[in-house]
């Protein structure tokens, strides 16, 4: 089965990448974007277990290493095969 | 794809290994068979240019090898050149081109990987890089997007992987929009008897596999580079690969760490043509066999067949042999930096080449023939038609500057010119605290920590020079890194090379290939700098349009103390500003007539050796005894752009200066022409007759120029004036560059 | 005095430290691998500038979970003495020994160059050879050394006189260009409330030689060893 | 109104970042991980116009800027609000 992990910025932290792409969109004519935020996408393989287990498991990782909550907020799904 | 059912061997197939019909029937004699599968890719590899040499070897041999401190010439994984006290210095220069252009990022970060690999395969610890580059003009987006994105990729790269970018170069062309250059040079420290080299010894010795898992990266990258650019390069994109440059520093450690134990027989890293080359080029230098199964190799991805796991390029891979009974110390010893260290083979006596599948065996042959009897050309060479023509140049025609402050100040915001620092700030360039003169000068130079001395690094190669006159452009590029390292405060002792041309298949870029050489070959003779070693990057073309011929030379300097290390940068108001050397109306070829008048014509100024050896051994005496405080050569732009650098290149400390150039020659030939073998130093004014007394020995004329001091640049002659202030310089020269980075 | 040298995989100027203490000080040195669980007694130990890890995912973040980390944690709690440079500043960070985190430069760029800092106290292990307001010249290289903190932390950090360095222009001001990274209030370096653990993102170790362009970072070394003298003057 | 897209890099190309992670997560217990891989999640808003429009606009972003085509794929969603 495999978890699908975002990895956000808070709210009030600085994003200068999502700063850079939109001004870079910004030149390249796309003058309708407002704004641009950028995280993490983790795509994770897990072995099969029951998807609760899986959905606590995941939560774990999350809170010990993919994110670190002074600055990131994050997010996941769990999905079969 | 099903690992027992291989592709019949066709004529298209053959085709699309860039095999051509000579070179299999060679296959065929060679094998007294038709090749297999996996066997006729293993031979596109080995003959391709970029392994082979096939089409440079005979010319390469003409380059002095040997030299009193030349402890390994060319022939190995790097050079390696005596610095005394028992320390070996090994250098090497790199270029990845084609997978730049494919993929700035990567291409030039696998560049940096690959490099490194090769110096620290010689038991040496690599502690400097060096860049050399080539882009397209930065208004054009394209041209940006390249630069940035190499620039990254170094940076991304050398950082992480814990080696300092200490210096490097980089220089601006219309020719190379379509076909970057992007040459890397590696230094590595090591002690003189504790070379390692890649030589597969002992029958029966392990064959271990160390490093990252092999996947299905840059499987034909070694064709690749040995291709013309064309619309279906786009199609090749799947063959990029990735660089880690994380498990590139584990490999580092671990392999010096393997090297202090005595268990290691031979090493080599995986490049080009990856286990292939490797494990051939291993049998070679060892007059041995090798066998191998790739069952063993540890591998990435899912049903690979024999044929992509001899050819992958997956990086950060080495193949070393070790001695017999030793498999449980090198297992232990890359444990301990979580490395795969597998057995994948042996060493054999019978010469032979032997993949094997399990069981099954996919590839036998004899090493001899893939190595020993590759293809050697001796490809026909035309002067080509236009030649005379760009050579052709009308002064008469060219009017002289209204404004010469106008135009100084043009050539100091001139991309090839302009300070590079937004390049440099984004390389560590201090690690190992050996950088004594980091970026910024004329060549950079290390302390060598536990000794008095320090060693120097340049790389230079003006392609506009070798475009013009391909002879003269290959002398320059060897006088002038050369020039570079003396003013720096150290002796010139060794050069590796790397050569970018075209298609070496087109007579006209053979010639320019076989001039340069000649050119390159000359200047090492009479400056007594031996070639340790470098490469050869044939096919540098983007739809039949060859970039300029770009010999880049990278040249290894000593200086016996360390506080000889000189600086282009005045040091204190009211010194003397000297001119050691002649000018002459030398102004084809010039940055000054591309910036100013649009024009890539003329004759380049021609060097006389002995001159520039002259000139060269007395500024090298006037440091070594104390007389000049900076030292600057007289390069694109000519004596005035020097005379402004020595005023702006130190950002804390500008000083003025104010000159006056006597001489005859039209004003702008005297301020921007480029003859070579010029020297712009300052001294105390007491010291101008001991550098007199140094001159005349050398028979070098000395022509005071003026004073340095107050917060302005004022230049006076017969027939013009300059008085501009550091500030105008300054964000010319500095905010150039910049500018162009900003939105970034 | 007993210098211990943590090196993770991927770190990069152990040597440079180890270098400065020795060649430079006369101290003693060792190098700790990260897998080591227990650690001799040192009198600091210092968590050297690199990649740990590749900083992959975020710098430091796989680095505070190396074995040797929770020998140091137990280390700082007894109040010995722990300066982390650059990464070792974000694994410190990250290892929760410090408060904060440090993010992505502004500019976007990794960044090598001298920068002017001011010592903000003396008032620390780590500064006591130093005056306060005093303007130090030593080199940043980093690519993440945004400090950032959530305002009661700031304003915590302030009222206890942990903020050590800031970014200053050459003739003291903390100004927005003097500002490399887009560090909150343009902290370069804090202390813990204990104030015996110091991160800061400059590198004191390449600013030890005058050879080199600066000798302003000998000052936080001199600092440990005065500091020292003093503990073991006055008996524990 | 809000485009996700989300880059992730192609099949087969390597993933250092995601490798690393894997192993770290190993070390910390979390054994059933068989594979990570880390790609960006990027959230742009957008003057609100017709979802089509828009949809066509987020690709060229894509194409031209937001994912790099040699080693990178990408998918996206167009929301409301
Ligand atoms: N790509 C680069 N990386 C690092 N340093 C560079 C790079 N390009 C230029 N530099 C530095 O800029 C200075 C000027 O380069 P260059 O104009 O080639 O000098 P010269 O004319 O003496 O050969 C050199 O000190 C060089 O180290
Ligand atoms: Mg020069």
């Amino acid at each position: 089965m495999r978890a699908k992990v975002y990895v956000t910025l808070k709210k009030g932290v600085l994003d200068p990448q999502g700063e850079t792409v939109r001004s870079a969109l910004e030149t390249l004519g796309f003058g309708e974007v407002r704004d641009v935020r950028i995280g993490k996408f983790m795509v994770i393989s897990l072995n099969d277990v029951p998807r609760d287990e899986a959905r606590q498991r995941v939560e774990e990782m999350c809170k010990k290493l993919l994110a670190n909550p002074v600055i990131e907020e994050y997010r996941f799904e769990v999905e079969e095969g | 794809m099903n690992a027992m059912v291989e592709p019949a061997v066709t004529d298209a197939l053959i085709a699309a290994h860039s095999l051509t019909r000579e070179e299999y029937d060679r296959v065929v004699v060679i094998l007294g068979r038709a090749p297999t599968y996996t066997e006729l890719g293993i031979f596109s590899v080995m003959w391709s240019e970029h392994c082979s040499y096939k089409s440079s070897k005979v010319h390469l041999q003409t380059f002095p090898t040997s030299g009193p401190r030349i402890l390994q010439g060319p022939g190995e994984n790097a050079g390696v050149v005596d610095l005394g006290d028992g320390l070996a210095a090994v250098f090497k220069v790199e270029s990845h081109n084609h997978p730049s252009y494919i993929e700035p990022y990567q291409g030039a970060a696998t560049g940096v990987g690959g490099i490194i690999r090769d110096i620290f395969t010689m038991g040496a610890r690599p502690i400097a890089l060096l860049d050399s580059l080539r882009f397209g003009p930065l208004h054009e987006a394209r041209n940006r997007y390249l630069m940035g994105g190499v620039v990254g990729g170094i940076s991304g790269y050398g950082n992480a992987v814990g080696v300092p970018t200490v210096g490097g170069e980089v220089l601006f062309a219309d020719c190379y929009s379509h076909n970057p250059l992007v040459n890397v040079l590696c230094l590595g420290m090591a002690q003189a008897d504790k070379l390692f080299f890649g030589r597969a010894g002992g029958i029966g010795n392990p064959v271990f596999y160390v490093g990252a898992k092999t996947g299905r990266d840059g499987i034909h990258g070694a064709t690749m580079a040995s291709e013309t650019f064309d619309e279906r390069s786009e199609e090749r994109r799947p063959t990029v690969q990735v660089g880690d440059p994380f498990r590139e520093k584990l490999l580092i450690e671990a392999c010096l760490e393997l090297m202090r134990t005595d268990a290691l027989v031979g090493i080599q890293d995986m490049g080009a043509a990856g286990l292939t080359c490797s494990s051939c080029e291993m049998a070679s230098r060892g007059g041995t066999g090798v066998e191998v199964d790739v069952r063993l190799v540890p591998r990435r991805e899912e049903g690979m067949t024999p044929y992509e796991v001899m050819l992958s390029e997956s990086q950060e891979r080495m193949l070393l042999v070790a001695r017999r009974g030793t498999e449980e110390v090198v297992r232990g010893i890359f444990a301990r930096y979580d490395l795969d260290a597998v057995v994948v083979g042996r060493v054999t006596g019978d010469g032979l080449m032997r993949v094997r599948d399990g069981s099954r065996i996919v590839a036998e042959i004899p090493v001899k023939g893939l190595v020993a009897e590759a293809p050697v050309y001796r490809r026909p060479t035309v002067r080509p038609a236009w030649q005379d023509e760009v050579q052709r140049l009308d002064l008469d025609a060219i009017p002289l500057p209204r404004d010469y402050g106008a135009a100084l100040c043009r050539l100091l915001a001139s991309p090839s010119i302009a300070c590079k620092a937004t390049v440099w700030e984004q390389y560590d360039h201090m690690l190992f605290v050996n950088t004594v003169v980091g970026p910024g000068a004329d060549a950079v130079v290390l302390r060598l920590k536990g000794a008095e001395g320090g060693i120097a690094l340049a790389m230079d190669g003006n392609g506009r020079y070798t475009f013009l006159d391909p002879f003269i452009g290959g002398v320059i590029a060897v006088a002038e890194a050369a020039r570079n390292v003396v003013v720096s405060g150290a002796e010139p002792v060794a050069v590796t090379n790397c050569l970018n041309f075209g298609d070496p298949t087109r007579p006209e870029i053979m010639w320019q290939f076989t001039e340069a050489v000649r050119g390159m070959a000359a200047a090492c003779q009479a400056l007594q700098t031996p070639v340790t070693g470098g490469n050869v990057s044939f096919y540098n073309e983007t739809t039949g349009k060859a970039i300029f011929p770009t010999p880049i030379v990278g040249m290894l300097g000593v200086l016996g103390h360390i506080s000889h290390a000189t600086t282009p940068a005045w040091k204190a108001a009211g010194d003397l500003v000297v001119l050691l050397g002649e000018s002459r109306e030398d102004l084809g070829g010039s940055e000054y007539l591309q910036v100013c008048h649009g024009m890539i014509q003329g004759r380049p100024p021609t060097v006389d050796l002995e001159t520039e050896r002259r000139i060269q051994r007395c500024c090298l005496e006037a440091i070594r005894a104390g007389v000049v405080r900076s030292a600057h050569d007289c390069s694109e732009g000519g004596l005035a752009v020097a005379l402004a650098e020595g005023c702006i290149t130190d950002p804390d400390r500008p000083i003025g200066v104010e000159v006056s150039v006597p001489g005859m020659l039209r004003p702008d030939a005297l301020l921007f022409g480029e003859t070579q073998s010029r020297i712009v130093v300052s001294l105390r004014e007491a010291d101008l007759g001991r550098l007199q007394a140094i001159a005349d020995r050398h028979g070098v004329p000395v022509t005071a120029l003026g004073r340095t001091g107050g917060s302005r640049f004022v230049c006076r002659g017969r027939t013009y004036h300059i008085d501009l202030s550091l500030a105008v310089l300054d964000q010319a020269w500095r905010g150039s560059l910049s500018a162009f980075f900003r939105h970034r | 005095m007993r210098f211990g040298i943590i090196v993770f995989p991927g770190s990069n100027c152990e040597l440079d430290c180890r270098w400065v203490l020795e060649n430079v000080l006369g101290q003693q040195t060792e190098l700790v691998w990260h897998k080591e669980t227990a650690l001799g007694d040192y009198d600091c130990l210092i968590l050297p500038g690199g990649f740990a890890h590749g900083d992959y995912l975020r710098t430091g973040a796989i680095a505070r979970f190396s074995p040797v980390m929770a020998a140091v944690e137990r280390h700082a709690r007894r109040g010995g003495l722990v300066l982390g440079i650059c990464n070792g500043f974000q694994v410190l960070c990250e290892a929760g020994l410090l408060p904060g985190a440090l993010l992505r430069n502004t500019t976007m760029h990794f960044l090598c160059r001298q920068v002017h800092i001011r010592v903000e106290t003396a008032a620390t292990p780590f500064t006591n050879a130093c005056t306060r307001g005093q303007v130090l010249r030593i080199p940043i290289n980093h690519n993440e050394g945004r400090y950032y903190a959530d305002e009661a932390t700031v304003a915590r950090l302030t009222a206890n006189d942990q903020v050590v360095f800031r970014y200053v222009t050459a003739g003291g001001e903390p100004t927005e260009a003097a500002n490399p990274n887009g560090s909150l209030q343009n902290i370069a370096g804090i202390c813990n409330e204990g104030r015996n653990v110091l991160g800061l993102m400059p590198h004191p170790e390449r600013a030890a030689e005058a050879l080199l362009g600066s000798a302003d970072g000998r000052l936080l070394f001199a600092s440990v060893l005065r500091s020292a003298r003093t503990a073991s003057a006055t008996p524990r």
